[in-house]
């Protein structure tokens, strides 16, 4: 688990190694308990509303700011909010009506940047994690399932891409791809993505393999392809999904780790990442409002996802209560 | 045990060809489609063409395939693995030779990692027993809350943050006040080279810090259920001191899980140094591949990385096998 | 980024800091080289702007002794110096060599060093004479070999230097290329006796003494250094007036002490000891001075702003003679009318984007020669104003651009992405035209420009003079040089080609001023680039030190700064 | 209390000498008297032990018997003092042991009565011994915090407590884990430890639960053993009425957190004074019976946040009327000695 990428970090809430206590088949009631449970935790629902706030920026920015996407101005640029607290530099100090958050490094209204920038963000992060939930099941499903050499093949191949630090691997790939569009990001997220999903449902469909249940179906002759996924994979679904809300926050905060390094999105993409990054190196020179918002921003998304993932956690853990 | 072991060394063998013809295929593909570096050195100006070509030879860039797309270049790829072979990796664009670069940045970068990982173990562990023994009361909440927040704010704001606040604020009121060189270099903004290790405190805690809340929160779900063990029940029914209940009956078991996540951490960390050491001018690993990569310098992503592999593996063998001495359940064939 | 100028070459070597570095990083010093031209291209340079130094020549008032410390980048090497191309390297090679001769920062006279006189009958063949008594730190003279041994390691090919085509005009130099040279030393280089070089010219060429003033270039080599070359760059075996006082501490330090037995008094250093400290990132740099262990730092530019508010009255700033601008790709449909070119020109607020984006370090580019040299003028460009309205009509009266959309080209590893979104966003408003930035690694980036037809829309470079002559700046850019890769063609461009050869052929600087000027307009006047604007140096200075100065070719004179106790 | 302060003073070596000087040994070994301990859960307080008391004298054994749930184990952690707070709390009741109220006493006095004076017998050996450590060092253990003994001192008292219930080769085993025993020889190490300091009273909470018949046997003759040769109480909390016959001198039958009838074991085996009992009893496979309908309770215990109100077996109970819906039945004294909560315990006696 590498410290620096915070993908395969955050949702070390689960380690890799942690062996996932096998269930028995999953019945309807986990799910509906579990339900029942969420919908009377304050800290889920509060976390489910900021998901779906940031969700609705990224579906219709336009119900949230009434300005385009880059209707920028320098010559107000990076001004903090007149409520702002603090010192301004002498030119940056006008009294702005209209902008509640400032304006960005280039002149953007820095309210409008953040709803703008949900879009690649969660673009991003939803689908690198769509796309590594699919390649990680499907592998650690089948070595986990068959074992024996297609297990040594795939968990070789897995430990190259674990050993490969992320944040330089991604750097290495970025820069070799020269391409640093939205798509690029994705595919090389999901490239050294997709090894921690595939450890950790390995080890589920390991541990399930030699479950009663299984071999009962394997007694009535069940095909191998319809034990996976019949049996298999329902029982796997609770550790997927709990990683799959942390994978979400934690994508977010690595596009933004990447545009940082130069290599992730690029402008005149508007990304939450893009105005941090753009922001940053004023920001800590007299500019703290450049910083402070989307930061904020970012922060409570990230955190959203990931507090929704823990109490999804608890309340599929049987054990839990 | 050892048997196991071997058979995994043996194992490594395979992951590290892989590894090095990824990255051989992947520095091939970028020279054979983004140009040749070296001309890059001369910037605007178009410099002689011997020039060019003496430099690129120099440089173990002038195999001809190099100038066919999409031709993976094997031949120069057994070449390279065999030059390994013999102890030669090759030179920088400084005609530096690649295993000077590495015997400079690595010990800076393991000095860094080693702290990283003694913070984030005591100050995790610690944080998540506390946040389990005090579970869902005000302690815990605030573990649980301060540790999703390193791991959500990204690295390099933190760092920048921790630099002027530590470095600037706080290190100019240090320095005002001490004529301790260790506490000046404690909180300098910038790595020292007189001082170490005192320079690499506040660093290795930024790059700790992600790790530091995993850890901790690990250790506090652990700490929860062993907690509710019956063997924690055993040990209380024994008249134990709460402090040895926890401490050693409780904790030895929860350590397993934990150990195993800051030994993977070992490889993560020398490379994830390169944020960390971007912000404090540390000469470690992490840079030097950044530079590497940025300047198309192929000799030292070829050895620096698949190192960094092998440290990853070597760390996660070593973990398997403390695995099996921390828990006598577990034995391998 | 980091512009290091060699003679001739503006080197951009990509960044090695973290965020991309940021635009014209380290465009402050032009190397010890530009004096070449200057004496070439005349005496009367008054260079850019000296200011108002103290005049000129010995030392100034600053006391002797103390120690200070600079920012630096990590320098390529040491042994051979030839492989040290950065401003940053130079700069302490120019502290531990003393070669044959230096310009004067002042005067710009050329004043001899190692030298006892340099002369030639016919320009072709030289000879030169060396003064007695001058050692390198190990005790080795410094005589004829020793620069022999230097030029003769820097040209043989397999060495692999990065200057060694500095002496492609010496005799026998091609015989020291390739893989397999036929030759391994000069045939036009001998060392007559212990204190005579004498050099043979393929033909005649008068400026050689100013190549040989660039200090990597013109370093002697004792031979101890050639016989361990590896222990030599760690620990530097040199003659000038300081000398390393530890190994290189590679990307940390590089402390160095003055040389005890440096027999040149008027050049000796002022301060005992002078530290490197080397950085990979400008703003930890700064927030090192302003924790008060640096005394002469370049600030980040993000930190400019800052630095202007807190330290008024310790910044230096000077201009750099430094250029960047857009080029059109007038292979391209898009870009074959020049109003559509004046419209792009004219529709971008460089004030504005200085001011609010560039921090003021820079100032607008009104001419495509740069006020830092002769010739160049306040009113040469009319179309590099701000006049969105004329823009707007002038686009729609060409026809505006198909697609109503251009792509921007620029390498995004330099820092340049906030000002040319900046740019762009003025395009977008005042012209209603919308971009994509086509933004990639500076090498692919170069090798898309050498195609002459990948690149399809405005693309970004910068420009940083070899010597300051008003035809630096034109020849080398839109000339039969390399960097027309707008591939400008055509009468206007054929036109263009002999006005400069025009100015070439004068006999003074001054003399061909006008027809370097008739040239600029014919560049201007078909708006064949943007020029946007002329860089400055900007440094911040402790108040530890005193005398901190550039000299008017834009190098820090570090060993006449002083410590104040 | 100046017990308490008194055995706060004491040092661990010392502790059980300090506090048995104000151990009344006239007084009954174990009297629990009124016990009640609350949990607190999100559906409401569940009143897991709702008045619970009995008396063991030294020497003797009581057998708690009752279905899971009923509050055996908790009346048991209650005694040792280990429940887990929260959510458990100890509302009422007296615990005295030889006459002391361990109720009363603070957490270190109390912590120093567990092992030295009052052992436990777990359930599950398996999950109840600590996996990464050696049998040795987890039996060694006690004497090192409790006896100050060296490491070497504690390992040989552990070899002989090993050798004492009857583990073969005790000294090779005595450095293996637990998982490299078979069930019956963790659950004989169980005993062992609960053994290891002389304790005056064991409690085993379903010693043999998750044995084989036969090492069922074994491990309860081990027990009887021990005791009469160390003329200990002992306590056998089980679910399983055919063990305690054997065994155990008095019974007290728990249900739904309260005792419903209390007798020595051969008045209980021949007439139960409860249904409850009587039910159980019923639900034991014998011999003599074979061939016909083996009896079980209808319906599950109650939940312990809304009890029936009445007397808490009614729903479940054959015998039952209006009045048991109604009134709480009291322990009504059957003979001496001899108590049950039922209403119509003569009716039960004489069914």
């Amino acid at each position: 688990m590498s410290s620096s990428s915070p993908v395969t970090e955050a949702p070390g809430a689960i380690p890799p190694e942690t062996p996932v206590r096998g269930r028995g088949p999953t019945s309807g009631s986990i799910w509906k308990d579990a339900r029942h449970q969420l919908s009377r935790n304050p800290v889920f629902v509060v976390c489910s509303l900021v998901v779906l706030v940031v969700v609705s920026w990224a579906l219709f920015p336009q119900l949230w700011t009434s300005l385009g996407k880059l209707e920028c101005d320098i010559n107000i640029n990076r001004t903090p909010p007149s409520w702002f607290p603090g010192k301004t530099q002498p030119g940056y100090d006008a009294d702005l009506d209209g902008y509640v958050l400032g304006t960005t490094t280039l002149g953007c209204d820095m309210y409008s940047q953040i709803i703008w920038g949900a879009r690649p963000s969660i673009v991003v992060a939803v689908i690198v994690t769509a796309m590594t939930a699919l390649v990680g099941t499907t592998l650690g499903l089948v070595a986990g399932y068959y074992g024996g050499w297609v297990d040594t093949v795939i968990s070789r191949i897995t430990d190259i891409f674990l050993g490969l630090p992320f944040l330089l691997g991604a750097v290495i790939f970025l820069a070799l791809l020269k391409s640093q569009s939205i798509w690029a990001v994705i595919l090389v997220l999901v490239v050294l993505g997709w090894t921690q999903m595939t450890r950790i449902v390995r080890g589920t469909a390991l541990s399930l393999r030699d479950q009663d249940f299984v071999e009962a179906a394997r007694a009535m002759g069940a095909t191998n392809g319809r034990i996976i996924l019949r049996h298999i994979l329902p029982n796997a679904l609770a550790p997927i999904i709990v990683l799959c809300t942390i994978y979400v926050g934690s994508f977010i905060a690595a596009e933004a780790t990447l545009t940082f390094l130069g290599v992730g999105l690029k402008p005149p993409e508007v990304s939450w990442g893009i105005t941090i990054a753009q922001g940053q190196d004023f920001a800590v020179a007299g500019f703290p409002h450049l910083l402070v918002f989307p930061c904020i921003v970012l922060v409570v998304t990230v955190l959203s996802f990931i507090l929704m993932g823990d109490a999804l956690r608890d309340a599929l853990d049987p054990k839990g209560r | 045990m050892g048997r196991y072991a071997v058979r995994r060394l043996l194992q490594f063998i395979p992951v590290l060809i892989g590894t090095l013809f990824l990255l051989h295929y992947l520095t091939t593909l970028s020279f054979q489609f983004n140009g040749n570096p070296v001309r890059a050195l001369f910037g605007d100006r178009q410099p002689p063409p011997e020039t060019i070509a003496a430099l690129t030879r120099a440089f173990g860039l002038d195999d001809p395939c190099l100038s066919q797309p999409g031709n993976p270049c094997v031949g120069m790829f057994v070449e390279r693995v065999g030059g390994y072979l013999r102890g030669d990796f090759g030179v920088d664009f400084n005609l530096q030779p690649v295993t000077d670069l590495i015997t400079r940045a690595a010990p800076v970068t393991l000095r860094l990692t080693l702290l990283a990982i003694v913070f984030e173990s005591v100050v995790g562990i610690l944080a998540g027993v506390i946040a389990g023994l005090r579970k869902e009361r005000f302690a815990d909440n605030l573990v649980r809350i301060s540790t999703v927040l390193v791991i959500s704010v990204p690295i390099f704001v933190v760092g920048v943050l921790t630099q002027i606040i530590f470095g600037l604020y706080i290190g100019n009121w240090v320095r005002d006040r001490t004529e301790s060189e260790t506490m000046e270099a404690i909180f300098s903004i910038s790595y020292q080279s007189d001082h170490p290790w005192a320079s690499l405190i506040i660093p290795s805690m930024v790059l700790g810090a992600t790790s530091l809340g995993i850890i901790a929160r690990m250790t506090r779900t652990e700490l929860i259920e062993s907690l509710r063990s019956d063997y924690v029940r055993t040990a209380r029914a024994k008249g134990l001191k709460p402090t040895r209940i926890v401490g050693i009956h409780a904790l030895r078991n929860c350590l397993i899980p934990v150990v195993t996540l800051i030994g993977i951490d070992i490889g993560g960390l020398m490379a994830g140094a390169l944020i960390t050491e971007g912000i404090f001018n540390i000469p470690g690993i992490g840079g030097l591949v950044f530079r590497s990569v940025r300047t198309g310098e192929t000799p030292i992503i070829m050895a620096v990385v698949p190192l960094l592999v092998l440290v990853y593996l070597i760390a996660s063998l070593l973990v398997d096998l403390l695995y099996a001495v921390l828990d006598p359940r577990i034995r391998y064939e | 980024m980091r512009h290091i100028s060699l003679l001739g070459i503006v080197v951009v070597a990509l960044t090695p800091m973290l965020n991309g570095g940021t635009l014209m990083r380290r465009t402050k010093k032009w190397l010890s080289l530009v004096p070449l031209t200057l004496a070439l291209v005349l005496a009367g340079c008054s260079g850019g702007d000296g200011g108002d130094e103290p005049p000129g020549g010995g030392e100034p008032d600053a006391q002797a002794g103390g120690a200070f410390s600079v920012s630096s980048s990590e320098p390529e090497a040491f042994a051979p110096t030839s492989n040290c191309y950065s401003s940053d390297c130079s700069q302490i090679i120019n502290l531990v060599w003393t070669g044959l001769l230096q310009v004067d920062p002042e005067t710009s006279e050329q004043q001899l060093q190692m030298a006892e006189s340099i002369e030639s009958e016919d320009g072709q063949h030289w000879t030169i004479k060396l003064k007695d008594g001058f050692t390198f730190n190990n005790g080795e003279p410094v005589d004829a070999a020793s620069f022999v041994r230097s030029w003769n390691y820097t040209a043989y090919g397999p060495n692999a230097t990065q200057l060694g085509f500095f002496l492609a005009n010496v005799e026998g130099y091609d015989d020291l290329q390739g893989e397999k040279p036929k030759a391994k030393e000069l045939s036009g280089l001998k060392a007559a006796d212990d204190l005579t070089i004498e050099i043979a010219l393929t033909k005649p060429f008068s400026q050689l003494p100013l190549v040989l003033s660039y200090a990597p270039l013109g370093a002697p080599m004792a031979q101890a250094c050639l016989d361990d070359l590896k222990a030599c760059n760690e620990q530097p075996i040199g003659n000038g007036p300081y000398e390393f006082s530890e190994p290189w501490q590679h990307n940390e330090t590089i402390t160095l002490a003055k040389y005890a037995d440096y027999a040149d008094q008027d050049t000796a250093g002022l301060a005992d000891e002078i530290t490197f400290k080397i950085y990979a990132d400008l703003k930890t740099a700064y927030r090192d001075f302003q924790a008060g262990s640096l005394d002469i730092v370049t600030p980040d530019p993000s930190q400019t702003p800052q630095a202007r508010t807190a330290y008024p009255d310790q910044i230096l700033e000077v201009d750099s003679g430094s250029y960047a601008y857009f080029g059109f790709p007038l292979y391209e449909e898009a870009f074959s009318d020049v109003r559509i070119r004046q419209a792009l020109s004219m529709a971008i607020d460089r004030q504005a984007i200085i001011d609010r984006v560039l921090d003021g370090r820079f100032i607008p580019a009104l001419d495509v020669i740069s006020p830092f040299v002769p010739g160049s003028r306040e009113d040469a460009c009319d179309t590099c104003s701000y006049d969105p309205e004329a823009a707007k009509a002038l686009f729609d009266e060409a026809g505006g651009i198909p697609g109503n959309k251009i792509n921007i080209w620029f390498n995004n590893d330099g820092g340049h992405e906030d000002w040319v979104q900046a740019m762009a966003q003025g395009w977008k408003n005042d012209l209603g035209l919308d971009y994509e930035f086509k933004s990639q690694p500076f090498t692919p980036y170069l090798a898309a420009l050498d195609t002459r037809s990948t690149v399809d829309g405005p693309y970004r470079l910068g420009w940083l003079p070899d010597y300051p002559s008003p035809q630096n700046y034109l020849d080398p850019l839109y000339g039969a040089g390399s960097t027309n890769y707008g591939d400008w063609k055509g009468p206007e461009h054929d036109q263009f080609l002999e006005l400069v050869a025009e100015g070439d052929a004068a006999a003074t600087v001054e003399e061909g001023l006008p027809a370097y000027q008739a040239a600029a307009d014919v560049v201007l006047d078909n708006q064949i680039v943007i020029p946007l604007w002329f860089g400055k140096t900007f440094i911040v200075t402790s108040e530890n030190v005193e005398n901190v100065e550039y000299s008017p070719t834009n190098q820090l004179l570090l060993a006449e700064v002083g410590v104040t106790s | 209390m100046p017990e308490s302060d008194i055995l706060q003073a004491g040092t661990p070596a010392d502790s059980k000498a300090v506090a048995s000087l104000y151990f009344d040994t006239t007084a009954p070994l174990l009297d629990v008297q009124e016990l009640r301990v609350d949990f607190q859960t999100k559906e409401g307080v569940a009143h897991a032990v709702n008045g619970v008391s009995f008396t063991l004298e030294a020497g003797r054994t009581l057998g708690i018997l009752g279905e899971s749930g009923c509050g055996k184990s908790v009346t048991a952690q209650a005694i040792m003092g280990i429940l887990d707070s929260p959510p458990a709390r100890v509302v009422g009741g007296k615990v005295l042991l030889s006459g002391v109220d361990l109720l009363t006493l603070n957490e270190d006095a109390r912590r120093q009565i567990r092992a030295n004076r009052i052992g436990m017998v777990f359930q599950d050996a398996l999950s109840a011994l600590n996996p990464v450590f050696t049998v040795g060092w987890q039996l060694g253990e006690l004497f090192r915090k409790h006896r100050d003994f060296s490491r070497k001192q504690a390992k040989q008292e552990a070899v002989r407590l090993l050798d004492l219930v009857g583990i073969p080769a005790a000294g090779q085993r005595v450095d293996d884990f637990p998982h490299q025993f078979s069930g019956g020889m963790r659950q004989r190490v169980m005993i062992a430890m609960a053994l290891a300091l002389d304790p005056n009273v064991i409690i085993a909470d379903e010693p043999t639960t998750a044995l084989d018949v036969t090492v069922q046997a074994q491990i309860m003759k081990l027990l009887a053993d021990l005791q009469a040769e160390r003329n200990m109480g002992l306590i056998l909390i089980t679910h399983d009425i055919g063990v305690v016959a054997d065994v155990a001198d008095d019974i007290c039958v728990m249900y739904a957190g309260r005792e419903v009838e209390k007798a020595d074991v051969y008045a209980i085996y021949d007439s139960p004074a409860h249904p409850y009992t009587q039910a159980l009893l019923e639900s034991i496979p014998r011999v003599d019976m074979k061939g016909q309908q083996l009896a079980s309770i209808q319906g599950l215990p109650p939940n312990l946040t809304s009890m029936p109100s009445g007397c808490a077996f009614h729903p479940r109970c054959r015998f039952a009327r209006e009045r048991c819906r109604e009134d709480t039945p009291p322990l009504y004294t059957v003979t001496p000695g001899r108590l049950s909560a039922c209403h119509f315990f003569q009716e039960v006696l004489d069914s």
